[in-house]
C-alpha cells in the first residue's frame, strides 16, 4: 500500500513537473480522488458593520447600497463562504509539488480584496492588483514567511511569492482599515475556499488517508479525516455555528 | 637631539620610499587621510543629491514616470514611477547621507585632518594610526549605508531622525534589513568620529608650534577644536542610542517600543541630545573657515577675534541645553518647553555676534573677490537667513504652526546648504592648491558660484512660503490635501530650480577633477595668506616641515602698517620680534 | 640617538612644541577618550534610569532574578585588579620591571576571571529564562511572573537594560584584558618598559580604573537598588 | 493661493499670527541691515589698486552694542512667547468646560470617538467615526490623543494647533474653532508609507448642526 502510494506520488510529481514545464496553469495531477463538501452555517447570522467609504468616492461609486464588512459572509442557502479548506496532513513525506507557473490574483477593487480568502502554493506568484487607482498598501503579517508591507498608489500589479507553508497569512490595508484578506500558503495544490454556494472541492488526491482542516477567520478551525481510494469523490461537510 | 630628529624627518619628506599602498591607501599622513575623506564624502554628496533629485521629481510631477527611472527595480519605482515606500526611503537616505556622510566628513573629516597640523605647525596628528582608522571606519559605515539601499525591502524608512517606534519595529515601517543596517552604519560613523575627535583635541592641545599660543590659533582651528569636543561628547550618545535601536530590532529588547513598556520619547531625547550639538558640528567649522577666508579676502584682521572665539565656545556650550526645541509639540512637559525656548533664543546671540564681526571685518577692507571669498560672503548672507528663520521656530507658539512643515525644511537647508556647503565650496577652492599643487579654474568657479547662488535661492526660499501655508514634510504627494493643491505650481518651480541646482554642481565636480591634472600650477602662497600652511610648497610634502616654523603673531595680520605688502605671515620674523619662550618638555 | 629618539617618540612629538598641558599625547588621548566613554555609559545608564523610574509598573527586586553574591565577589575581584594595576604602575615607576610584570599579569588574570564569571552568570540567567527581551515563555522565571513574584509589565525593560548595560561593560573589560595582554607580551615581557618609559602602562591603567569605576556604579544601580 | 499663514479659524490664530508677524518684523530689520550692509560693503570696499585696508582688530564698544541688542531682544521675545505658550499648551491651559473628543491614531487613519449625548467620554453612549472630526464652533474642544502604533501628529493648519500623538502616552490638547466650515486634519509626523494619506475631514458646525449630526451619527453607529 505504502509502495503504491509512493508510486502514485512519484507519478504525481512527474505529472506536476511536466505540467509546470508545459506551463499549464490547470491543476497538475489529473485523475485521482476528490474531496468535496459544503460548509454549513447554523445559529444566528451576525450583523456585519457597514463600511463608510465616503472618503473614497471612487470606491463608493462601485456599490449600490452601503457595503458591509466581510468577516462573516453567510450565503443565501445557509452556508458559510470564505472558509479555507485544505489538506493538513496525510501526504507522503516525499511529496513535492513544483509551483504552478500561473499567478494567483488578489484584486483590490472597490476598496475590498477579491477574493477575501485565497490559497496559494509555495513559490507560486501572487499577483496583487490595484484596480481602484487610489493608494492601497498591502501589509502581509507573515510569521513563517518574510513579512512585507508594500504600497500601490495607482492602478498597478505587484508580484510576491512565499517560501514556506503558512496558514494563514493575514493581509491588510492600513489606509482603509476595513480591508482584510487571508492567504493560505501550502506546499501542495490540495486546497479550496467555500464559495457563494458554500461548497469546496479538493481534486487530484492520490489514494490515502488525509486530515483536512477548515479554517474561518472568526470561527476558528475544524478538522476531518477522509480516506480516498482510486478516483472516487468523497464528501466531507463542515458546520460552523454563529456565536 | 632636535636637529638630528629634524634631519630624520627631512629625509622622510624628500626620499619618500613608502609603497603606493602605504602612501595613498593605508596612509597615516593626515593630508592623505583628509584627501581620502574629501573624495569619499564628495561621492556621498553626489549620492545625497541624486536622492534629493528623485524626491523633487515626485513632488513636482507626482505619479509621472521619472526620466531614467526605468533602471530602478520594481520594488522602488515600477515603470519609473516612485512608490511611497521608496519615497520615504529617499527622504531618510537623503538626510542621512547629507548629514553623516557628506557635510560632517567634509567639514570635519577633510578639514580637521588637513588643516589642524598644517595650521598649528606640527608634522602630523598625535595618533596617525588612529587617524587612519577613523577614515576606514567611516568608509565602512558609508559602504554599509549605501548597501542598505539594495537589500530586500530597501533602506531605512523612518526619516534621518529615526523616530521610534516606527524605526524600532519592522512591522510598523515595512523595512527590515535596511533599518538594521542604518543602525550598524551609524555605530561605525560614531566610532569614526570619536577616533577623529580625540586625535584633533590631543593634537591641538599638545602639538602646537613654538609661539602658537591659544589666541594665535586661526579661527578655523578654534572652531575645529570646539567641534571636536562636541563630536567627542555627542557621538557616543548617538552610538549608544543606535545600539539600543539595533537591539530592539534584532534581539528583541524593548527600549523604544511602548507596546512592551518602552518609551517612544526616550529615542527623541537621546537623538536630539546628540542631534543639537551635531547641528553645530555641521556649522562651526564652516564658520571658522569662512572667518579665515573673509579676513584674507578683505585684507583686514578679523574684527573682534576674541569675541569670535568666545562666540564659538558659547554656541558650543549652549548647544548642549537646547535639544528640547526639536520636541516642543512632542508631548514633552510644556514647562520644559519654556526653558528650552529661552536657551534656544539666547543661542542666537553668539551667532549674531559672529555675523556682525564678519561684516566688521569687511568694513573698510580692500575686498578681493576670489572664488573662496565669493562663497564666504554668500555664506554670511545665507546663514543670516537660516539663522533668522530659526527664531520663528524657537518661539514655542509659532512652532506649533510651522513645526514639521517645509518652513523647517527651508530653515535647515539655508543653514546646511547656504551655510555649510557654500563654506565648503569656498574652503575646497581655497585649500585645493595646498592639497594638490594646482589651482581650480577661477572662471568656472565663478560660473558655478553664481548659478548655485541663484538656483539655490529659487529652490529653498519658496519652501518658507509653502511651509507657512501648512505643507507638511515628508509627504509623498501633498496634493492629497485640498489646501495644498493650489501650491502645486510652486512645487514644480522648486523642483525645476532643484534640477538646475544639481546640474550646476556638476560644474564644480568637473572643475575639481579637471584641475587635478590640468589646473594651473599653484605657487606657494596663492592667496597671500598668513597661515603656517602657506610656508610650505604646494602640495605640502609628507611630514610637512623639516623644522616646524616659529610663530610670531596672530593669523590675521593683514594690511599691517609694519610691512609694505598687505599681509604678514605668522611665521615671518620681523626685526622687532622676539623668539617665543619655550615651555620645557613634559618630563616623567 | 636613534634609540633615544624611539623611546621619546613613544610619548612625545619629535619636536618641542609649546604645550597646553603637561601631559604626554597618549595619556591626554586616553583622558579625552574616557570623556567620550563617560558619555556613552551616561546614555546607557540614563536610559536605564528613565525607563526604570518612568515605568508605570513596579521594577523587579534584584535578588529574585540575579545572583547578587556571585556578582559581589566579581565586583571585589575587579576592585582588586584595579589595585594590582596600581601596584604594577608603582613598580615600574620605581624601576622594577619584574614586579611590574607580576602585577600586570595579576590584573590580566583578574579581568579575565571577571569576564569568565560574567559569562557564567549570563548562561545561568538565560537558562532560568532571563533574556534581553524579558522572560522566556515556559521557563522557571515565567512561573514567577505568573504567580506575581515578578512584575510582568516591566520584565521586558529589565531584561533590555540589564543585558545592554552589563554586556557593554563586559565588552569594555574584554577590550581592556586584550590590550593589557597585548602590552604584556609585546612590551612588558621583552622588557621595553623602564623607569623612563612606562606610558603604555599608565594609559591602559587609566582605562582600567575607568572600567572599574563604571562597574561600581552599575553594580550599585543594577544589583543593589 | 494665500501667501501667508492659512485662514484664521481658531482662537490661537490671534496670538500665534501676531507673534509670527512680530518675529518677522524683528528678523526683517536684522535681515535688511545685514544684507544691505553686505551689498554696500561689497560695492564700496571692493579692491582698488594702491589702497590698503584699514588696520583694526575690532572695537569693543561696537561689539558690546551688537551683543546686547540681540540679547535683550531675544530675552524679551522669549518672555512674550512664553506668555502665550502657557495659555496654549501650558499644563493648566485646558479650559475646564472643554468638550472632550477622543482621537485614536493608527496607521493610517484617525478614529474619532465622540462623547455622545451625555458629553462625557468613557460612557456607554460613546461612538467612533473614522476620519471625520466634527466640532461645534465657539466652544473649547479638548482632544484626548492616543496612538495604536507609531508617533503621529495631530495638525489642523487653520487652527494653528499641532500635537504629536505618542504611543504609550495620553496627551490632551485643546483648541476653539471660530469659523464654521470644512478643514483638513493631517498627520505631520512621518508614520510610515501611507503617511501622506493619513488625512481626516474637520467639520466646524454650529452647536445645533453639531447636535443634529451627532444624533444621527450615534444612531447609525449603534445599528
Amino acid at each position: 500500500m505504502r509502495k503504491l502510494g509512493a508510486m502514485a506520488a512519484t507519478g504525481a510529481v512527474l505529472a506536476l513537473t511536466l505540467a509546470a514545464w508545459t506551463r499549464q496553469p490547470t491543476p497538475p495531477a489529473q485523475g485521482g480522488g476528490t474531496i468535496s463538501g459544503k460548509v454549513k452555517f447554523t445559529g444566528t447570522k451576525p450583523v456585519m458593520p457597514k463600511i463608510d467609504m465616503s472618503e473614497e468616492p471612487k470606491c463608493k461609486a462601485k456599490y449600490q447600497g452601503v457595503p458591509t464588512d466581510e468577516t462573516v459572509v453567510v450565503n443565501a442557502n445557509g452556508t458559510l463562504a470564505n472558509v479555507f479548506v485544505y489538506v493538513k496532513s496525510g501526504l507522503p513525506a516525499s511529496y513535492a509539488a513544483p509551483a504552478p507557473a500561473g499567478p494567483v490574483t488578489l484584486d483590490q477593487d472597490g476598496c475590498r480584496y477579491h477574493p477575501h480568502v485565497l490559497g496559494i502554493q509555495v513559490g507560486q506568484a501572487l499577483a496583487i492588483k490595484n484596480s481602484d487607482g487610489i493608494l492601497h498598501n498591502i501589509k502581509a503579517k507573515a510569521k513563517a514567511n518574510r513579512p512585507f508591507n508594500i504600497s500601490q498608489p495607482s492602478v498597478m500589479t505587484s508580484n510576491k511569492t512565499f517560501d514556506k507553508p503558512e496558514v494563514m497569512v493575514a493581509l491588510e490595508c492600513n489606509v482603509h482599515g476595513w480591508m482584510h484578506a487571508w492567504l493560505g500558503v501550502l506546499p501542495h495544490p490540495f486546497f479550496g475556499v467555500s464559495g457563494a454556494d458554500g461548497s469546496f472541492m479538493l481534486k487530484g488526491l492520490a489514494p490515502g488517508t488525509y486530515t483536512i482542516e477548515a479554517w474561518h477567520e472568526k470561527y476558528g478551525t475544524q478538522t476531518a479525516t477522509v480516506t480516498v481510494a482510486g478516483s472516487e469523490t468523497k464528501t466531507a461537510d463542515f458546520s460552523f455555528a454563529g456565536k | 637631539m632636535t636637529s638630528v630628529a629634524a634631519t630624520a624627518h627631512g629625509a622622510q619628506a624628500h626620499h619618500d620610499d613608502r609603497s603606493f599602498v602605504r602612501k595613498y591607501i593605508f596612509s597615516t599622513d593626515h593630508k592623505i587621510i583628509g584627501i581620502q575623506f574629501l573624495f569619499v564624502s564628495l561621492f556621498f554628496l553626489l549620492v545625497g543629491g541624486l536622492l534629493a533629485m528623485q524626491m523633487r521629481w515626485q513632488l513636482g510631477f507626482p505619479g509621472k514616470p521619472m526620466p531614467g527611472g526605468g533602471v530602478l527595480p520594481e520594488t522602488m519605482a515600477p515603470g519609473g514611477v516612485i512608490l511611497p515606500e521608496y519615497y520615504i526611503q529617499l527622504v531618510t537616505m537623503h538626510g542621512t547621507f547629507m548629514v553623516f556622510f557628506a557635510i560632517m566628513p567634509l567639514l570635519v573629516g577633510v578639514f580637521a585632518n588637513f588643516l589642524i597640523p598644517l595650521k598649528i605647525g606640527t608634522h602630523d596628528m598625535a595618533f596617525p594610526r588612529i587617524n587612519m582608522w577613523s577614515f576606514w571606519t567611516f568608509l565602512i559605515g558609508g559602504v554599509v549605508m549605501l548597501s542598505s539601499l539594495f537589500v530586500p525591502d530597501g533602506a531605512a524608512r523612518a526619516g534621518w531622525t529615526m523616530y521610534a517606534p516606527l524605526s524600532a519595529r519592522h512591522d510598523y515601517s515595512g523595512a527590515s534589513i535596511g533599518q538594521e543596517l542604518w543602525s550598524v552604519s551609524i555605530i561605525f560613523v560614531g566610532l569614526s568620529s570619536i577616533l577623529g575627535s580625540l586625535n584633533y583635541i590631543t593634537t591641538i592641545i599638545n602639538n602646537r608650534a613654538p609661539g602658537m599660543t591659544w589666541f594665535r590659533l586661526p579661527l578655523s582651528v578654534w572652531s575645529l577644536f570646539i567641534t571636536a569636543i562636541l563630536g567627542l561628547l555627542a557621538l557616543p550618545v548617538l552610538s549608544g542610542a543606535a545600539i539600543m535601536l539595533l537591539f530592539d530590532q534584532i534581539i528583541g529588547t524593548h527600549f523604544f517600543d511602548p507596546a512592551a513598556g518602552g518609551q517612544a520619547l526616550l529615542w527623541q531625547h537621546l537623538f536630539w541630545f546628540f542631534g543639537h550639538p551635531e547641528v553645530y558640528i555641521l556649522i562651526l567649522p564652516a564658520m571658522g573657515m569662512v572667518s579665515d577666508i573673509i579676513a584674507n579676502g578683505s585684507r583686514k584682521p578679523i574684527f573682534g577675534y576674541h569675541s569670535m572665539v568666545f562666540a564659538i565656545v558659547a554656541i558650543a556650550f549652549l548647544g548642549w541645553i537646547v535639544w528640547g526645541h526639536h520636541m516642543f509639540v512632542s508631548g514633552m512637559n510644556p514647562t520644559l518647553g519654556s526653558s528650552f525656548m529661552v536657551s534656544t533664543l539666547v543661542i542666537a546671540v553668539p551667532s549674531a555676534v559672529k555675523t556682525f564681526n564678519w561684516m566688521g571685518t569687511m568694513w573698510r577692507g580692500n575686498l578681493r573677490f576670489h572664488v573662496p571669498m565669493l562663497h564666504a560672503v554668500a555664506f554670511v548672507a545665507m546663514f543670516v537667513i537660516g539663522g533668522l528663520s530659526g527664531i520663528f521656530m524657537a518661539a514655542t507658539p509659532v512652532d506649533m504652526q510651522i513645526h514639521d512643515t517645509y518652513f523647517i525644511v527651508a530653515h535647515l537647508h539655508y543653514v546646511l546648504f547656504g551655510g555649510s556647503l557654500f563654506a565648503l565650496f569656498g574652503a575646497i577652492t581655497y585649500w585645493y592648491p595646498k592639497m594638490f599643487g594646482r589651482l581650480m579654474s577661477e572662471p568656472w568657479g565663478k560660473v558655478h558660484f553664481w548659478l548655485t547662488f541663484i538656483f539655490y535661492n529659487c529652490t529653498f526660499f519658496p519652501m518658507h512660503i509653502t511651509g507657512m501655508a501648512g505643507e507638511m514634510r515628508r509627504l509623498y504627494d501633498p496634493n492629497q490635501y485640498t489646501f495644498l493643491q493650489p501650491w502645486q505650481p510652486m512645487r514644480v518651480f522648486i523642483s525645476i530650480s532643484a534640477f538646475l541646482l544639481f546640474a550646476t554642481q556638476l560644474i564644480f565636480f568637473v572643475n575639481f577633477w579637471w584641475s587635478l591634472w590640468k589646473g594651473q600650477k599653484a605657487p606657494q602662497n596663492p592667496w597671500e595668506d598668513n597661515g603656517l600652511e602657506w610656508s610650505l610648497p604646494s602640495p605640502a610634502p609628507h611630514g610637512n616641515w623639516e623644522k616646524v616654523p616659529t610663530v610670531y603673531r596672530g593669523p590675521y595680520e593683514f594690511s599691517s602698517p609694519q610691512v609694505a605688502e598687505d599681509y604678514l605671515p605668522q611665521y615671518k620674523k620681523l626685526p622687532t620680534d622676539r623668539e617665543p619662550a619655550r615651555v620645557p618638555l613634559a618630563g616623567h | 640617538m636613534t634609540h633615544a629618539a624611539a623611546t621619546v617618540d613613544q610619548m612625545q612629538p619629535p619636536y618641542p612644541a609649546e604645550r597646553g598641558l603637561d601631559v604626554y599625547n597618549k595619556k591626554l588621548g586616553m583622558w579625552v577618550f574616557l570623556a567620550s566613554e563617560v558619555m556613552f555609559f551616561a546614555a546607557l545608564i540614563g536610559t536605564y534610569v528613565i525607563l526604570r523610574f518612568g515605568a508605570t509598573g513596579e521594577w523587579a527586586r534584584p535578588g529574585i532574578v540575579l545572583n547578587i553574591k556571585i556578582t559581589a565577589f566579581n565586583t571585589f575581584l575587579l576592585i582588586c585588579s584595579s589595585v594590582s594595576m596600581v601596584k604594577a604602575y608603582a613598580a615600574i615607576q620605581d624601576g622594577d620591571p619584574k614586579k611590574m610584570r607580576f602585577w600586570l599579569l595579576m590584573t590580566i588574570l583578574g579581568g579575565a576571571t571577571f569576564v569568565g564569571i560574567q559569562i557564567y552568570e549570563y548562561v545561568h540567567l538565560v537558562e532560568h529564562g532571563f533574556v534581553p527581551s524579558g522572560v522566556r515563555e515556559g521557563s522557571e522565571l515565567a512561573a514567577l511572573v505568573a504567580n506575581g513574584t515578578l512584575p510582568a509589565a516591566t520584565m521586558g525593560l529589565y531584561g533590555s537594560t540589564f543585558f545592554t548595560m552589563t554586556g557593554f561593560h563586559g565588552f569594555h573589560v574584554t577590550c581592556g584584558v586584550i590590550s593589557m595582554a597585548y602590552l604584556y607580551f609585546t612590551k612588558a615581557l621583552p622588557g621595553k618598559y623602564s623607569k623612563q618609559d612606562y606610558g603604555g602602562i599608565e594609559t591602559v591603567g587609566l582605562y582600567w580604573h575607568f572600567v572599574d569605576l563604571v562597574w561600581i556604579i552599575l553594580f550599585t544601580i543594577v544589583y543593589l537598588i | 493661493m494665500h501667501w501667508w499663514l492659512p485662514l484664521k479659524a481658531s482662537t490661537f490664530t490671534g496670538p500665534i499670527d501676531g507673534l509670527f508677524l512680530a518675529i518677522l518684523i524683528i528678523t526683517g530689520i536684522a535681515f535688511v541691515l545685514v544684507e544691505v550692509g553686505l551689498i554696500w560693503f561689497v560695492v564700496k570696499y571692493r579692491q582698488r589698486p594702491g589702497r590698503k585696508a584699514f588696520y583694526t582688530h575690532g572695537n569693543t564698544r561696537a561689539e558690546v552694542i551688537w551683543t546686547t541688542i540681540p540679547a535683550v531682544t531675544m530675552v524679551a521675545l522669549g518672555l512674550v512667547s512664553n506668555h502665550y505658550w502657557v495659555q496654549i499648551k501650558g499644563r493648566n491651559s485646558i479650559p475646564p468646560n472643554a468638550y472632550p473628543i477622543g482621537i485614536h491614531a493608527k496607521q493610517f487613519e484617525w478614529q474619532i470617538t465622540y462623547p455622545g449625548a451625555d458629553g462625557k467620554l468613557g460612557t456607554g453612549d460613546d461612538f467612533t467615526v473614522r476620519n471625520q472630526l466634527h466640532v461645534p464652533v465657539g466652544r473649547p474642544i479638548m482632544v484626548q490623543l492616543s496612538s495604536e502604533d507609531v508617533i503621529h501628529s495631530f495638525y489642523v493648519p487653520q487652527f494653528r494647533v499641532r500635537q504629536d500623538v505618542v504611543p504609550g502616552m495620553d496627551i490632551k490638547a485643546w483648541f476653539q474653532a471660530t469659523v464654521p466650515g470644512t478643514y483638513e486634519l493631517g498627520c505631520s509626523q512621518l508614520c510610515g508609507l501611507g503617511h501622506y494619506r493619513m488625512r481626516a475631514q474637520v467639520f466646524v458646525q454650529t452647536q445645533d448642526d453639531y447636535d443634529a449630526w451627532m444624533k444621527q451619527a450615534a444612531q447609525e453607529a449603534s445599528q
